[in-house]
């Protein structure tokens, strides 16, 4: 809860320092801050909700629980190497404050969407989260990519919202509530007995949710969007938005509609299949990294999909907890290796890669680590993620998913050697290292420690929520 | 303490030669996979004195809260596979002294990682931890074969990788699947191997083909059997020497080790349902590789075809499920691992010297070095299991266990004895016998690296054929159990 | 017989076949401007409904902050890019007809799961007084104290939003 | 002694470690007296302990060396049996054996590979001591495989001719079919039995709990491994071929041993095949079969060495008739008599090509008999004996043969006596267009020609002695005499068949043979002695049978297109057809699939917002459509 | 009359009219976002599902006599006024770059 304050309080900062002028001052601040609010968090950590309350409980409309406290740590520990990796970012960019003020503002928004108790926090967080990273997106003006992501990701945000808040008023209307957990006893309480209109809300909402996780046929947006925008914002996009997202999604369909289950689970199943087979196959023919990690990102919100589709209530959300960490890192590691690259060499695509096995050996192994933790691969984190949301699904009976699963990596594998085949196979025309700011080499290699580190020795993070 | 340090050595030995630089590197990997070696020896010697000493164990905590643990052990089956694993290493260094490739320090730090990798799959007593050795076996082989190998090696080592990965992902569903049914009574799960037999058990027909069928892909692409054997021949040729050794002469024989120790004990009923496709698939794989090797021209892809023949037996005679199958395939994988470095080295001498490995341009290398043919034949007879040699007393009770499973089987596959005799008798003929030709007169002698290694496999080939007892004797125990087990 | 029919009930088709022809006509009038005042006209059809459900202060904010703010800013638009003619090409006809047919559909399927809504029980004695400002003050500051704080970052945030982009870019 | 039978194997294998290792630094001389008197160690140790084992009353002893493969009910010692009959095997392989030796050193001394010659063949006689001596199937096996192996380096001593490579090979993988059904009939033996020690196997098969069927099983699949060790039909072919190897290796391994090892085979197990008629029918008739039909080739070869391959299958087919006939003392007696006079034919051979300077076409020898007194005289006791000319010792083993398969079959017993007469034809054809006549060949060759060296004539000699004498080993009983050799064997002989001949019946016999073989001589006098006649120089001047028999009734060409072509039209099908485009063709066409159907639906991200929406929309309707309803 | 007024609607008309017009309004701004081409048109649209939805919710509110339902309309209202701001500045650049508000020509981002 404090965090979500300093975040929030942060963002305000942000914004007075263009008028005091303490513009220098903020990067630091950030930082500070974001250390702070990680350390804040978990003196909340176990606390219980039941007994006495030394914060305001607002009427259960947001509650930092243990779940909500995991997730608010991996969106800040994120946002803390995101902000690392994008200091070159905030350096050239004209409007730093405004820059800061809005990724704060959307971080605000992803802290609150872990901890959302009530639909209208949920509405609130995903718009709060939502409406900065639009004109994050857009925010290159000269640049019709950019322009073009940036009012792509508006029009189909709003109308994903249209769909949400639909969904939400039919809950509302045969519930009587916009409290989850009243929800949650509500269903469970009727047996099915509510009206059919009920359950459109949820698969509306479920569908809502879908489009902000960029799940097939709901992604479309995705890899236009990721493509044009700035590609730190991209990555910001893939690793923060998408924890959040998920916590979102998590909290909404184990905690709230959970009861239901029976009724969404189909639609999910579908929704993961296609995901799956869509995003990898077209993954593979992409020439762009940048669009290629965008796929990427929607097969591995279809993996995470699948521990929600598990709904095993307490047990699902380890799995998504460490998937979103281990992918968020593996793809900071990615982005900013692409961010790098992409500026020396004018382009993303793969060749953008070619000889860097030979150029930056050191930045190659980095690259390797990312690339094998998004396949899956042993001992990184993204395996581990894997073979966890492996076992969880394994206890449903939704196991036709994993032979699918399995298939889809084999082409997962694919485009991500590409890259390792490229950086190895390949011969550049030119042999000079591409140059690599400390700070960059520094955090590409600690996020590559880090993922082979909780790929090795998950359990600090699997046993958290135990 | 001892298989720790096993599986940690290496890893060490790897780091250290990561550090090096220039020609110390080979140097210092020979010297440190011979102390690994040393190592093994300590564990056999302990292994024989007092199999259940705790030395041999180790059993941590790993990732409690799933029922994971880092446990090793060792059984008989384990320990000959671990010193094929150690041995052969060493060899392999060795052998590649001739060859110049860049980057010592990488290549060799790969070789010992995957040493690593390959005896931690040999020793995991837990299904998880099997899992991550065998995944991490892949990776430096493919980063070998990517940056040293040889024409067209992003293409086929990515076809490898893709194939082999797709494999052991439904390996891993398989044992996600077992590992869901384990703890029975208590509710709580488990990895430990064990409990997967026990869990294996108990599930039905259906829920046990399943598991089968996707384990049994898995190890049936690693050996390769036909008809999973597409990516083995093109990334035998392509890899670099010593590339090929580690994965025909050690690799490979995951696939086996994995499914005697990790499938066949685990679904009786679906060994009784499906074996017969499993082992139809073997015996006419066999049949099927010798023809091609046939009409191979270029010798590495020979023996990349012979290999594929050689391993549907071994895997037919674990598929039959016998005593004297399950021994003869230990044994005939620890004769498989030897004469395939001797025959993957012999390619290389032969194109390192003459710069071809199309055994019709090759002819009369006898007259000019008659030792290196001696040697030659050696290894030769060894592959097409002459009696006293050690191929032979991997075949025979391979054999003689297909033959219990079903007489026709077993005349079908020992079809294998024949035509490997073919194939090998006509490469050699072509290689080494006949006038000198021009490609083979400068033919000169043997790097004494070379001929080390050659002469060390030559003596093993031999003196397993000779004396097989002491493996005999320490895999007796562990197929009986892994017999009971099944009972 | 008339008589029978209370005069809300009356009100309430009215409003409604306002509401969903003036809603038709944003979609299908070719002026941009049209566009704008008919969608006006709708708006004012729903307040005239959250009158009709006892929602007045809502009626009220809704027309100030429909018809008042965000309409406005829309003419403003148009008339700052200068759109206010039917220049827009039409899509593709296909496109066109799938649209169409998607809408349908989607109405179908919602209306269609209207089924069952007769078992929801109103809320009984019904209260006429929540929508009464009194009644909206008392939910929004207690209950709803938390996201009526937290929304002020959302307007921040799209204030500094709409600002920094719609800033001329210092080259 | 016994005990020490393991000296016997290990002079040879020594012999074969010292040339094999350091004998290209030896000197010739010393080189070929290691070879030789390792060989002579082995003899005379063997001597011992035939003489004991003679004196003992038990007349079976093993000696157990160490495990060699164990693996839960199969246990394989590695150990060796003295009995009679590998006492006898080892006498004749050590003997022949030295003698061969020592005449190598004459016939190899110009060869560069003369080390290498001895080297193999110390440890041919290692391998083969060891399939005599095993006392266990498997070890017999070894040795077994040991020899093939021999054979195979043997026949292609002289490496550089691809013709003599082709030969070995041909040799190896033939012998290889056979030593499948071999192995097969071994592990059936095992699963049979549970074990495959002699003893015991013999034992348990002697009380009957094995099943007929599995008896025939077993009894066949060991002629099998026979049929292709003796060089029986249809598995004959590579020993003909294999007189590319230099001519003492003929005289030893394809003549008087290796070749034999079939026939100790079936000797050593004769209880399967006295139990099960089918397994003996089976070996009399393609014996039979055999004989006649290498005979018939036999009569029209030109190359000397040819004569007396084609000789030798028929003499095996003899022998296998014999054992069919349950005369399993008779065959191993013309095992032995056999060894005498075909390694002595071999070594005369060799004595005249040497002579020749290489030549081996008998067309255009011819008077040798002034010239190689020596050779003329041993190699016309040779000829004899192997015409079953009493007293020579191949008129005992032969007849008795024949006296048993009478007893047995009278059809078979026409074809053993057509092919005696036949085989004395030819032997005399080949002798006379030797020895006699004019001489055919170049001035050149007339000029060099000379009596072989001392160490070659000295084994002429010592075997045409044992040609001429050897019969005393079994004289007939009927005359009265005692036949030694049915009588040492028949502890290992489990059911004898008590001969029902009357002594008038065996006369006659005796008398039909030997007329039989007069009459064939008789012939060939007339044709190639009194009347010159030679063979057609040219295949054109020859009949249209004679050719076709003359090209062996093309039945290299006729397996060449049988199997061979098969195989290789089989392999490059599977190669370039089922393993590169249809088996690696799916799994390459599974990524093509993936690629063509990712560019495909590439094409779904059409960039356009208004598609995105309509399929998102499509996506709603479709999942509440499916959910609810 | 003033007696008429006072009775809710919510107590004569059922609440399924009520969804059905939520619905129809909603489809009706839908159909058109997927229609029309114009971007200002197509947030109008987006502004009518809104509106629907805030129908629903007030009715939805009164049938359940249950204040929080207006509330949320509030926050509908407020991020929709939001929305509308960003998405006119971002349409006004894009204006300033293509000289077009046609969505149609927004299709570099593609494939």
């Amino acid at each position: 809860m404090k965090g979500l304050f300093i975040v929030s309080g942060l963002g305000i900062l942000a914004m007075l320092a263009e008028i005091f002028k303490f513009k220098k001052l903020v990067y630091p601040l950030v930082l500070i801050g974001l250390i702070a609010a990680y350390a804040v968090n978990f003196t909340e950590w176990n606390f219980d909700w039941s007994q006495g309350n030394p914060y305001p409980l607002f009427a259960n409309m947001i509650r930092f629980d243990n779940p909500a406290l995991a997730f608010s740590g991996v969106i800040l520990a994120v946002a803390f190497f995101w902000f690392i990796f994008a200091n070159d970012y905030f350096k050239n960019e004209t409007n730093i404050t405004d820059h800061f003020a809005l990724v704060l503002f959307t971080l605000t928004g992803a802290l609150m969407l872990t901890a959302y108790q009530n639909m209208v926090t949920l509405f609130l967080g995903i718009e709060i989260m939502s409406i900065p990273l639009y004109v994050l997106a857009a925010s290159r003006k000269n640049d019709m990519s950019s322009n073009e992501a940036g009012f792509k990701y508006l029009i189909m945000g709003s109308f994903a919202t249209g769909f949400l808040l639909f969904g939400i008023a039919l809950v509302y209307g045969a519930t009587g509530t916009f409290d989850i957990s009243l929800i949650s006893a509500k269903i469970a309480a009727a047996h099915g007995a509510l009206p059919i209109f009920c359950y459109a809300g949820i698969l509306l909402m479920l569908v809502a949710m879908c489009f902000k996780v960029s799940a097939a046929p709901f992604h479309f947006w995705a890899p236009d969007v990721y493509q044009g925008s700035p590609t730190v914002i991209t990555a910001f996009m893939s690793t923060i938005v998408k924890t959040a997202a998920f916590a979102a999604f998590m909290r909404l369909f184990l905690f709230g509609f959970g009861p239901a289950h029976d009724k969404w689970a189909t639609g999910l199943s579908v929704i993961i299949a296609l995901s799956l087979v869509i995003s990898n196959i077209t993954a593979a023919a992409q020439t762009s990294v940048k669009r290629m990690l965008a796929y990427s990102s929607i097969s591995h919100a279809a993996f995470m999909l699948m521990a929600i589709l598990a709904n095993n209530g307490d047990m699902s959300v380890p799995p998504i907890l460490y998937y979103t960490f281990a992918y968020s890192i593996g793809s900071i590691t990615a982005f900013a290796i692409l961010y790098a690259i992409s500026k020396s060499e004018g382009h993303d695509g793969f060749d953008a890669f070619n000889g860097l096995g030979k150029r930056n050996p050191l930045i190659a192994a980095c690259m390797v680590i990312a690339m094998l933790s998004l396949a899956g691969i042993p001992i990184t984190a993204g395996f581990f993620a894997k073979y966890y949301i492996f076992t969880t699904l394994m206890a449903t009976t939704y196991k036709w998913l994993l032979i699918l699963a399995v298939l889809t990596s084999a082409v997962g594998v694919y485009y991500y050697f590409k890259v390792i085949i490229a950086m190895y196979f390949k011969s550049s025309a030119k042999s000079e290292a591409v140059a690599f700011d400390s700070t960059t080499t520094a955090l590409v290699v600690i996020t590559s420690l880090l993922t082979l580190a909780i790929g090795f020795v998950p359990n600090f993070i699997i046993d958290m929520l135990r | 303490m001892l298989t720790g340090l096993l599986i940690i050595f290496p890893l060490i030995a790897a780091i250290l030669v990561f550090l090096t630089k220039g020609k110390t590197a080979r140097n210092a990997a020979l010297v440190l996979s011979v102390l690994e070696f040393i190592i093994s020896l300590l564990v056999f010697y302990q292994f024989k004195h007092n199999p259940g000493a705790k030395e041999l164990l180790l059993n941590c905590t790993w990732i409690e809260s799933l029922g994971i643990k880092f446990a090793v052990g060792i059984d008989g089956i384990s320990l000959l596979m671990v010193m094929l694993t150690t041995f052969l290493v060493p060899l392999i260094i060795l052998s590649s002294y001739k060859n110049e490739y860049d980057k010592p320090n990488s290549f060799y730090g790969l070789i010992l990682l995957m040493q690593m990798a390959l005896v931690g799959v040999f020793i995991a007593n837990d299904g998880f931890l099997f899992y991550i050795f065998w995944e991490l076996a892949l990776i430096p082989i493919y980063f070998i074969c990517l940056l040293w190998g040889g024409e067209d090696r992003g293409r086929i080592t990515f076809k490898f990788f893709v194939y082999t990965l797709l494999g052991s992902l439904f390996m891993l569903v398989g044992l996600v699947f077992l590992y869901q049914h384990t703890g029975g009574a208590t509710g709580i799960k488990s990895w430990a191997l064990n409990d997967l037999y026990a869990a294996g058990k108990n599930l039905s027909l259906y829920q046990q083909s399943f598991v089968f069928w996707s384990i049994f892909v898995a190890f049936a692409i690693k050996m390769p059997i036909f008809p999973f054997h597409t990516w083995q021949p093109d990334t035998y040729v392509t890899a670099p020497t010593q590339g090929t050794m580690l994965l025909s002469g050690i690799m490979l024989k995951m696939g086996t080790f994995g499914l005697i120790k990790w499938l066949m004990p685990i679904v009786p009923l679906a060994l009784a349902k499906w074996g017969n496709t499993a082992m139809m698939m073997s015996v006419f794989g066999i049949i099927y590789a010798s023809c091609i090797a046939i009409a191979q021209k270029d010798y590495k892809r020979l023996i990349a075809y012979s290999s594929i023949a050689h391993v549907g037996l071994i895997a037919a005679g674990i598929l039959a499920f016998n005593q004297q199958g399950l021994q003869g395939a230990v044994i005939q994988m620890l004769g498989h691992g030897v004469n395939v470095v001797g025959l993957f080295l012999i390619a290389d001498i032969l194109f390192r010297h003459t710069g071809t490995r199309n055994i019709d341009s090759l002819g009369g290398i006898r007259n000019v070095n008659p030792q290196f043919a001696v040697l030659f034949l050696i290894v030769l007879l060894g592959s097409v299991a002459l009696p006293l040699t050690n191929g032979f007393v991997g075949e025979f009770l391979l054999i003689s266990g297909i033959y219990k499973y079903g007489a026709w089987t077993a005349a079908i596959a020992g079809l294998s004895v024949i035509l490997g005799a073919v194939y090998m008798l006509r490469s050699y003929q072509n290689i080494m016998l006949g006038e000198v030709k021009t490609s083979t007169a400068g033919f000169g002698e043997l790097a004494k690296s070379d001929k080390a290694v050659l002469i060390i496999v030559c003596a093993a080939i031999i003196a397993f054929g000779v004396y097989p007892k002491p493996l005999n004797d320490v895999t007796e125990p562990a197929v009986k159990a892994l017999l009971e087990n099944l009972k | 017989m008339l008589l029978n029919i209370p005069l809300t009930q009356y009100l309430f088709y009215f409003l409604s076949f306002v509401a969903l022809l003036c809603g038709l006509m944003v979609v299908f009038s070719k002026n941009p401007v049209h566009s704008v005042l008919y969608l006006v006209l709708t708006f004012f059809a729903i307040a005239g409904h959250y009158i009709l459900l006892n929602a007045q202060f809502l009626a009220i904010v809704h027309i100030v902050v429909y018809a008042g703010a965000i309409m406005v800013l829309f003419l403003f638009v148009i008339m700052l890019l200068n759109l206010n003619h039917d220049s827009e090409p039409h899509k593709n006809m296909l496109l066109k007809g799938a649209a169409v047919l998607a809408g349908g559909l989607l109405l179908m399927v919602l209306t269609g799961s209207l089924k069952g809504a007769e078992t929801l029980a109103m809320h009984q004695p019904l209260n006429t007084q929540v929508g009464l400002i009194k009644n909206l003050g008392t939910v929004l500051f207690k209950d709803f104290l938390f996201p009526f704080e937290i929304s002020s970052i959302l307007l921040l945030g799209a204030m500094v939003g709409a600002v920094m982009i719609g800033k001329k870019e210092i080259k | 002694m016994i005990k020490l039978i393991g000296l016997v194997p290990l002079f040879p294998l020594i012999g074969f470690l010292i040339n094999g290792f350091i004998g290209k630094k030896l000197s010739k001389g010393v080189s070929g007296a290691i070879g030789s008197f390792s060989i002579l160690a082995s003899f005379v140790v063997s001597l011992l302990i035939f003489i004991e084992l003679n004196g003992s009353a038990q007349k079976s002893h093993v000696v157990d060396l160490f495990s060699w493969i164990s693996s839960g009910n199969l246990q394989v010692p590695f150990s060796f049996l003295v009995d009679p009959l590998s006492a006898l095997f080892l006498l004749i392989i050590t003997g022949i054996g030295f003698l061969i030796h020592v005449y190598s050193v004459g016939y190899m001394h110009e060869d560069e590979g003369f080390s290498r010659f001895f080297t193999y063949l110390n440890l041919f006689v290692f391998f083969m001591l060891l399939l005599v001596l095993g006392n266990n199937y498997l070890i017999m096996f070894v040795g077994w495989e040991g020899v093939g192996l021999c054979s195979y380096l043997l026949i292609g001593f002289w490496f550089k001719n691809t013709a003599y490579n082709n030969a070995a090979k041909k040799a190896f993988v033939i012998n290889r079919i056979g030593d499948l059904g071999f192995l097969l009939g071994i592990i059936l033996i095992f699963f049979t039995f549970n074990t495959i020690s002699y003893g015991e196997v013999f034992k348990l098969a002697n009380t009957g709990i094995a099943a007929q069927g599995t008896i025939t099983a077993i009894a066949l699949l060991l002629f099998i491994g026979a049929m292709g060790k003796s060089a029986q039909i249809p598995l004959y072919t590579w020993l003909p071929d294999a007189m590319a190897g230099p001519t003492p290796v003929s005289a030893l391994i394809h003549a008087a041993t290796m070749v034999t090892a079939g026939i100790y085979m079936i000797v050593r197990s004769n209880i399967f095949y006295s139990m099960s008629d089918v397994a003996s029918e089976t070996v009399a008739v393609v014996g039979a079969a055999t004989a006649l039909f290498a005979a018939t080739i036999g009569m029209v070869q030109t190359d000397i060495k040819k004569v007396l391959a084609y000789s030798t299958v028929s003499q095996l087919g003899l022998m296998f008739l014999a054992l069919g006939a349950g005369a399993y003392s008779s065959a191993v007696f013309h095992v032995a008599t056999h060894a005498f006079f075909k390694a002595l034919l071999f070594l005369g051979a060799g004595s005249v090509i040497h002579a020749m300077g290489g030549e081996q076409d008998i067309r255009k020898m011819g008077a040798l008999k002034k010239a190689l007194p020596v050779t003329f005289f041993t190699m016309a006791i040779g000829t004899i004996a192997i015409s079953g000319i009493p007293p020579f010792s191949g008129f005992f083993s032969k007849d008795e043969i024949l006296a048993h398969v009478y007893e047995e079959n009278k059809l078979l017993w026409f074809i053993g006596s057509v092919t005696s007469m036949l085989t004395a034809f030819y032997m005399f054809r080949m002798f006379y267009l030797t020895f006699f006549g004019k001489f055919r060949g170049t001035h050149e060759q007339e000029h060099h020609l000379h009596e072989s060296p001392k160490s070659m004539t000295v084994p002429l000699i010592v075997l045409a002695i044992l040609a001429a004498l050897g019969g005393v080993m079994g004289l007939p009983e009927f005359w009265g005499t005692h036949n030694w050799i049915a009588d040492y064997l028949s502890p290992l002989i489990y059911r004898k068949n008590p001969s029902i001949l009357s002594h008038e019946t065996e006369w006659v016999l005796m008398g039909l043979a030997v007329a039989a073989a007069a009459v064939s001589i008789y012939t060939a006098y007339n044709v190639y002695r009194k009347n010159n006649i030679l063979p057609a120089a040219k295949e054109e001047d020859m009949g249209g049978a004679e050719r076709f028999v003359y090209h062996k009734y093309k039945v290299d060409e006729f397996y060449e297109a049988v199997i061979t072509k098969p195989l290789n039209l089989i392999s490059e099908a599977f190669y370039k057809f089922f393993d590169l485009k249809i088996v690696d063709g799916i799994v390459n066409g599974t990524g093509q699939a993936v690629n063509w159907f990712s560019e495909l639906i590439r094409k779904l991200q059409t960039g356009n917002i208004g598609f995105y929406i309509l399929a998102m929309v499509a996506g709603i309707v479709a999942i509440l459509f499916t959910s609810l309803f | 009359m003033n007696n008429i007024l006072l009775q809710s609607s919510i107590q004569v008309i059922p609440i399924n009219w009520y969804i059905l017009l939520s619905a129809a309004l909603f489809t009706i701004g839908a159909l058109g976002v997927m229609f029309r081409r114009n971007a200002i048109i197509i947030f109008m649209c987006i502004e009518l599902m809104l509106n629907a939805v805030n129908l629903l919710l007030v009715a939805f509110s009164s049938f359940h006599s249950d204040a929080a339902g207006q509330v949320f309309v509030f926050f509908i209202m407020a991020v929709a006024a939001a929305e509308v701001a960003v998405g006119l500045a971002i349409l006004t650049m894009i204006y300033r770059n293509v000289k077009s508000i046609d969505i149609d020509l927004l299709g570099n981002l593609k494939n």
